[in-house]
């Protein structure tokens, strides 16, 4: 399919066109940008670095119906996914698209997520690439990412100025494209090209790195080693680097029963920062400290996941930089393993 | 706001063993009349009342909560009442803060003997709930999907 | 301006103590303008100890923080002390803690810092964006120099103050063993014109504010984790039976969660102001603890981390509190 | 394909006590409310089964009957948080909810020929009952079947009629222990590791299975190592707290492997490359 423009004085109008969807946006109330459901075009806050919580909540939602029931009744209602209708997250950065990616192959392993699974179906992603890198933070280029990333997006959109070039990039994007045919318009020649050079200029000014190779294989021989007491110190045990990671994806499961005996089973982010979330109800704790739960956590995204699904479950968004209170920054953590002996 | 209004409020109250529910006890034995919105919840001591109580009711379905205790220096327990001042007087003023109308929490002494006022105070809880309406800021919603 | 070197020097002595265990302070963070905290147990790791306008982080946290595992059979307890640096508001969460006997004052070696005052790093970051390389904060009369990528710029004290600072009754410590620097004479007080303000609104108006606000929490916790108050070692938002607050996250399990964190404040929060700093999603916070600070100011003349030997404020009371609001 | 997450229904057919106390373990003998649902399943011995009541929670626990008994499932419970208690409240006709069957199995295929000893402490022999049922059940496919199982008194031996019927119908050669001396006690006092060490079993064509209380795995395993078992020969079962129990949720893991898919069952070969697995 041929590229887009998509000028942005029809930007409004096409977001008018996909509220016939489930359509979610970056939004900005006080300075937070978060992706939400948006009825009305004004809403969107495109001209964003990048959300504070990743736009994962709308595909794994931080609180999520399993089924329900009534007390005392054998019947369990499944919730039902499909309900939720055609989703488009509209915006959204080449990072946490790429964490979707990944995080996709966790709820197909094995068991099929039937939640997630369904809802990942439904949902169709409209990028927006980072012409600036939104944060200093930001490391995409050593996970295999990009500014200009692709991976897991139906349609890339690149703010070339006055318009937004439009690339469908699967079936899903190209079916949304045609939805939107009648505002867009055949992108200037020579913008594909500049897109190109906006992408490598872009790649240019991401300012931190760090290699990757060997990590995985490194990580368990460093089991014992000071370095995690030393990083996790000033850690405050809170859910902070995990529930606004985007591929973070670790839930508990709670039953809720109202007065009326209705009930529900419902699962919600959990983060391994938690002391209860290993917490036996012996009262035993496999991670008993903080330094045990750092170096989970830095173990899962750098080793366990990419023994198991071949892929390092971090994109380099730096929100987990960014946000810490107390700065622990992981890019000085993998620094130390790789320096460790 | 002698507005007229099908509105029947859901009121719990919070009644210390030793006067408040002897005086609601009282008023029941004596077939003193007061309206039959309350729930009573019969504690050993007002001092026992803990703030997450009236926060848990209101998120559960009251439109208003009670609690009651012993005149100051007539606790059972010595005491107890006079910690439950000064935890509802802090709390009172907070859900005020957050949009919570005053008219939800309140509080009394009631007496054993006092079976009258226990239904003056009754009627005047519940005339101010219904004054003010349906609690519904953060109260449970309806099971979500 | 509290002398580097003298702090480093001060630091080394401490630590070469047989009984301090560790020190806690600041050392410049990984990026930009950021300080992070320090844990300095070695006297070779005393020169990375800082102190500027960007050391934020109320250090008193970490007091009670540390895990206590059991002792293995055998071994000792470590009851060597811990040295920890303290800004004015910090040291008063000593304070508070030490008047509600979370531990011994013999327990703690305080180190503190006259402060005259900390920058609000949302401020700095967005009015210097994108500053990767490490860059220095230093207050200079009324004026914040920063100097990063060989520059040098100067900006107004209030424009990049932290909030907590305009009203800060207490900036030199109000408990220390050793001073780093001459007495702080208090520069501002607290008018509570942002309570007063809120409080003025209509219930409509008050709960709309605080709904948009509730939720967009995601509970991760950040504010009550970082709270020097928070120490129960079983909390009760973790419980599960009985369950005060459910974990699912809307509206009304938000609220319920800052009702509880803000009540189990009430008389206790020393207005560090960490809470508000570390929410990701920008929760006024400490707009609910100063409505307990003001009121408890107000009705019980009680100002919390002021005398550790105060009864704490709810666990007394006096015969003649007032009690107006009661039928 | 079916919802991963939705539980049968089980109807309690028995229930009983098996030992007194505080922490009393509770034996559930149950099957399906809906027979069909027998047509799709089928377990082997230590696999596992997330067990609950909805409104209450749910946990995982290993299936303490052998695929060889037919028409039930047995689940031996103790009393310890809020989900058990809540089982515990339950009796013959009530019912509960269970998802399985999940987690990976005892290679009993790879055992054929082999002699078996299952070394178990209290509540750990819930795992191990089916083994032992299973080898009871295909008796000519194995060698000698040793049972070594302790716990703190006589009274806190679980599946105690099993163990007289074990040692009487020769079946199987049974070693039992307590903790502390008592009164009329013919058996063995001590720890399970060291009544190991006293049936000192022989390596040779033989293997090993495990399952207790940490502190008793870990004496077990060093003492196996002595009695010249090779790691391979060594099995046991480990435990975490499981919420999904189908390596979505995260929290069992120790190191890459998720217990509640992965294992519970793992050697003691496997166990020694992670660093976490005692924990």
């Amino acid at each position: 399919m041929a590229v887009k423009k998509l000028s942005k004085d029809k930007v409004k109008e096409a977001l008018q066109e996909l509220t016939k969807f489930r359509l979610i946006a970056p939004a900005k109330s006080d300075e937070v940008v978060i992706f939400k459901q948006i009825e009305n075009p004004d809403e969107a806050y495109l001209e964003y670095g990048n959300s504070t919580v990743p736009p994962k909540r709308v595909v794994f939602p931080q609180t999520e119906t399993l089924f329900r029931f009534l007390r005392g009744s054998p019947e369990l209602k499944e919730k039902d996914v499909e309900e939720e209708g055609t989703t488009v997250i509209f915006g959204l950065r080449p990072c946490d698209a790429r964490a979707m990616a990944i995080v996709d192959r966790l709820f197909s392993w094995d068991y099929e997520d039937p939640y997630y699974l369904k809802r990942r179906q439904l949902t169709t992603l409209v990028g927006l690439a980072c012409v600036e890198p939104p944060s200093v933070n930001c490391f995409c280029t050593s996970l295999g990412g990009s500014p200009f990333g692709t991976e897991g997006l139906d349609i890339l959109l690149t703010d070339m100025g006055d318009h937004y070039l439009v690339q469908a990039l699967t079936e899903k994007g190209e079916k949304l494209q045609e939805t939107l045919s009648a505002h867009l318009e055949d992108a200037p020649a020579g913008d594909e090209k500049k897109a190109e050079e906006l992408a490598a200029a872009a790649e240019g000014k991401i300012a931190r790195s760090i290699n990757t190779e060997g990590i995985p294989e490194k990580l368990p021989t460093l089991w014992e080693h000071e370095l995690w007491k030393k990083v996790s110190a000033a850690c405050l045990g809170c859910g902070i680097c995990t529930f606004l990671c985007p591929t973070c994806h670790c839930f508990d499961i709670q039953d809720e029963v109202e007065e009326t005996g209705e009930g529900r089973r419902a699962r919600m982010w959990d983060s391994c920062m938690f002391s209860e979330y290993t917490l036996h109800a012996s009262g035993h704790n496999p991670r008993p400290t903080r330094r045990e739960r750092t170096r989970n956590r830095i173990s899962h995204k750098y080793s366990y996941y990419p023994k198991r699904f071949e892929v390092i479950a971090c994109v380099g968004c730096g929100r987990c930089i960014n946000l810490c209170p107390v700065n622990i920054d992981i890019l000085e953590i993998l620094e130390q393993v790789v320096d460790a002996s | 706001m002698a507005e007229k209004t099908d509105f029947e409020p859901n009121i719990v109250a919070f009644l210390c063993n030793w006067c408040s529910y002897a005086g609601a006890d009282l008023a029941g034995t004596s077939r003193i009349h007061y309206p039959p919105n309350v729930r009573v919840i019969r504690v050993m001591c007002s001092g026992r009342v803990n703030p997450l109580f009236v926060m848990n009711a209101l998120q559960q379905g009251a439109d208003g909560v009670l609690i009651s205790g012993c005149h100051p220096g007539d606790c059972h327990y010595m005491q107890g009442n006079y910690y439950a001042r000064r935890r509802f007087n802090l709390m009172r003023n907070f859900l005020e803060y957050l949009g919570v109308e005053p008219e939800r929490v309140r509080m009394s002494w009631v007496s054993a003997s006092e079976g009258a006022k226990w239904k003056e105070v009754i009627e005047e809880v519940v005339n101010g709930v219904k004054a003010v309406g349906p609690m519904d800021m953060f109260k449970r919603r309806q099971l979500n999907w | 301006m509290v002398d580097i070197e003298k702090l480093r020097e001060i630091a080394r002595e401490i630590i070469s103590r047989d009984d301090v265990r560790q020190l806690i302070g600041y050392r410049q963070g990984t990026y930009g303008f950021r300080a992070r905290p320090a844990f300095v147990t070695d006297p070779g790791e005393v020169d990375k100890l800082i102190f500027s306008p960007a050391c934020v982080n109320n250090l008193a946290t970490y007091i009670t923080l540390e895990e206590r595992l059991p002792v293995p059979r055998g071994q000792e307890p470590d009851l060597r002390k811990v040295a920890v640096m303290v800004k004015g508001c910090d040291s008063r969460a000593l304070v508070q803690q030490m008047e509600e006997k979370a531990y011994e004052r013999e327990r703690i070696l305080v180190l503190g810092i006259p402060c005259t005052g900390v920058v609000d790093m949302d401020k700095v970051e967005k009015r210097f964006p994108g500053v990767l390389a490490r860059g220095e904060i230093v207050l200079e009369g009324d004026k914040f120099l920063l100097t990063y990528d060989g520059k040098e710029e100067e900006v107004a004290k209030g424009e990049l103050l932290a909030d907590k600072c305009t009203r800060c009754r207490y900036p030199t410590p109000l408990v220390y063993d050793q001073l780093l620097d001459e007495e702080v004479a208090r520069f501002a007080d607290d008018d509570y014109a942002d309570v007063e303000a809120l409080e003025k609104r209509s219930a409509e108006e008050k709960w709309a504010y605080w709904e948009e606000k509730f939720s967009r929490c995601i509970r991760c916790y950040s504010c009550r984790n970082v709270c020097p108050m928070c120490y129960c070692e079983d909390c009760v938002l973790d419980r599960l039976n009985p369950q005060w607050m459910r974990r699912s996250v809307d509206v009304s399990e938000n609220t319920a969660y800052h009702i509880a964190r803000a009540y189990h404040l009430a008389g206790r929060c020393i207005q560090c102001g960490e809470c508000q700093r570390v929410c990701p999603v920008d929760i006024p916070l400490m707009e609910l603890n100063r409505k307990f600070y003001k009121d408890v100011e107000e009705l019980y003349d009680y100002e919390p981390g002021t005398n550790a030997e105060a009864p704490p404020l709810l666990s007394t009371f006096k015969v003649d509190d007032r009690e107006d609001f009661i039928m | 394909m079916k919802n991963p997450y939705i539980p049968y229904e089980v109807k309690i057919e028995e229930a009983w006590y098996e030992t007194p106390g505080d922490r009393c373990i509770k034996t559930f003998k149950v099957t399906f409310a809906d027979e069909k649902v027998w047509d799709d399943w089928s377990h082997l011995p230590g696999q596992c089964a997330m067990v609950g009541i909805p409104g209450v929670g749910e946990s995982m626990f290993c299936i303490s009957s052998s695929p060889t008994e037919k028409g039930y499932l047995r689940f031996s419970i103790m009393k310890m948080g809020k989900n058990t208690s809540a089982l515990h409240e339950l009796e013959a006709g009530d019912s509960f909810y269970v998802r399985g069957p999940l987690g990976n199995n005892f290679p009993l295929e790879e055992w054929k020929g082999k002699n078996v000893i299952t070394i178990g402490g209290g509540i750990g022999q819930a795992p191990l009952r089916p083994v032992i049922q299973w080898i009871r059940d295909n008796r000519d496919d194995f060698g000698e079947l040793t049972v070594i199982y302790g716990a703190r008194t006589s009274a806190d031996h679980c599946f105690k009629p099993e163990f007289e019927d074990l040692g009487s119908c020769g079946d199987a050669c049974c070693h039992l222990a307590v903790d502390v001396e008592e009164e009329g006690w013919p058996h063995f006092v001590g720890f399970v590791p060291t009544l190991l060490m006293e049936v000192s079993p022989s390596p040779e064509n033989a293997i090993a299975v495990t399952c207790g209380p940490p502190i008793m795995i870990k004496f077990v395993l060093e003492n196996l190592e002595k009695l010249g078992f090779a790691p391979e020969q060594v099995y046991t079962t480990l435990e975490n707290r499981m919420k999904c129990g189908i390596g979505k949720c995260g929290r069992c893991n120790v190191g890459h492997l998720y217990v509640c898919k992965d294992g519970p069952v793992f050697s003691y070969s496997q166990l020694k490359e992670i660093p976490e697995a005692f924990a």
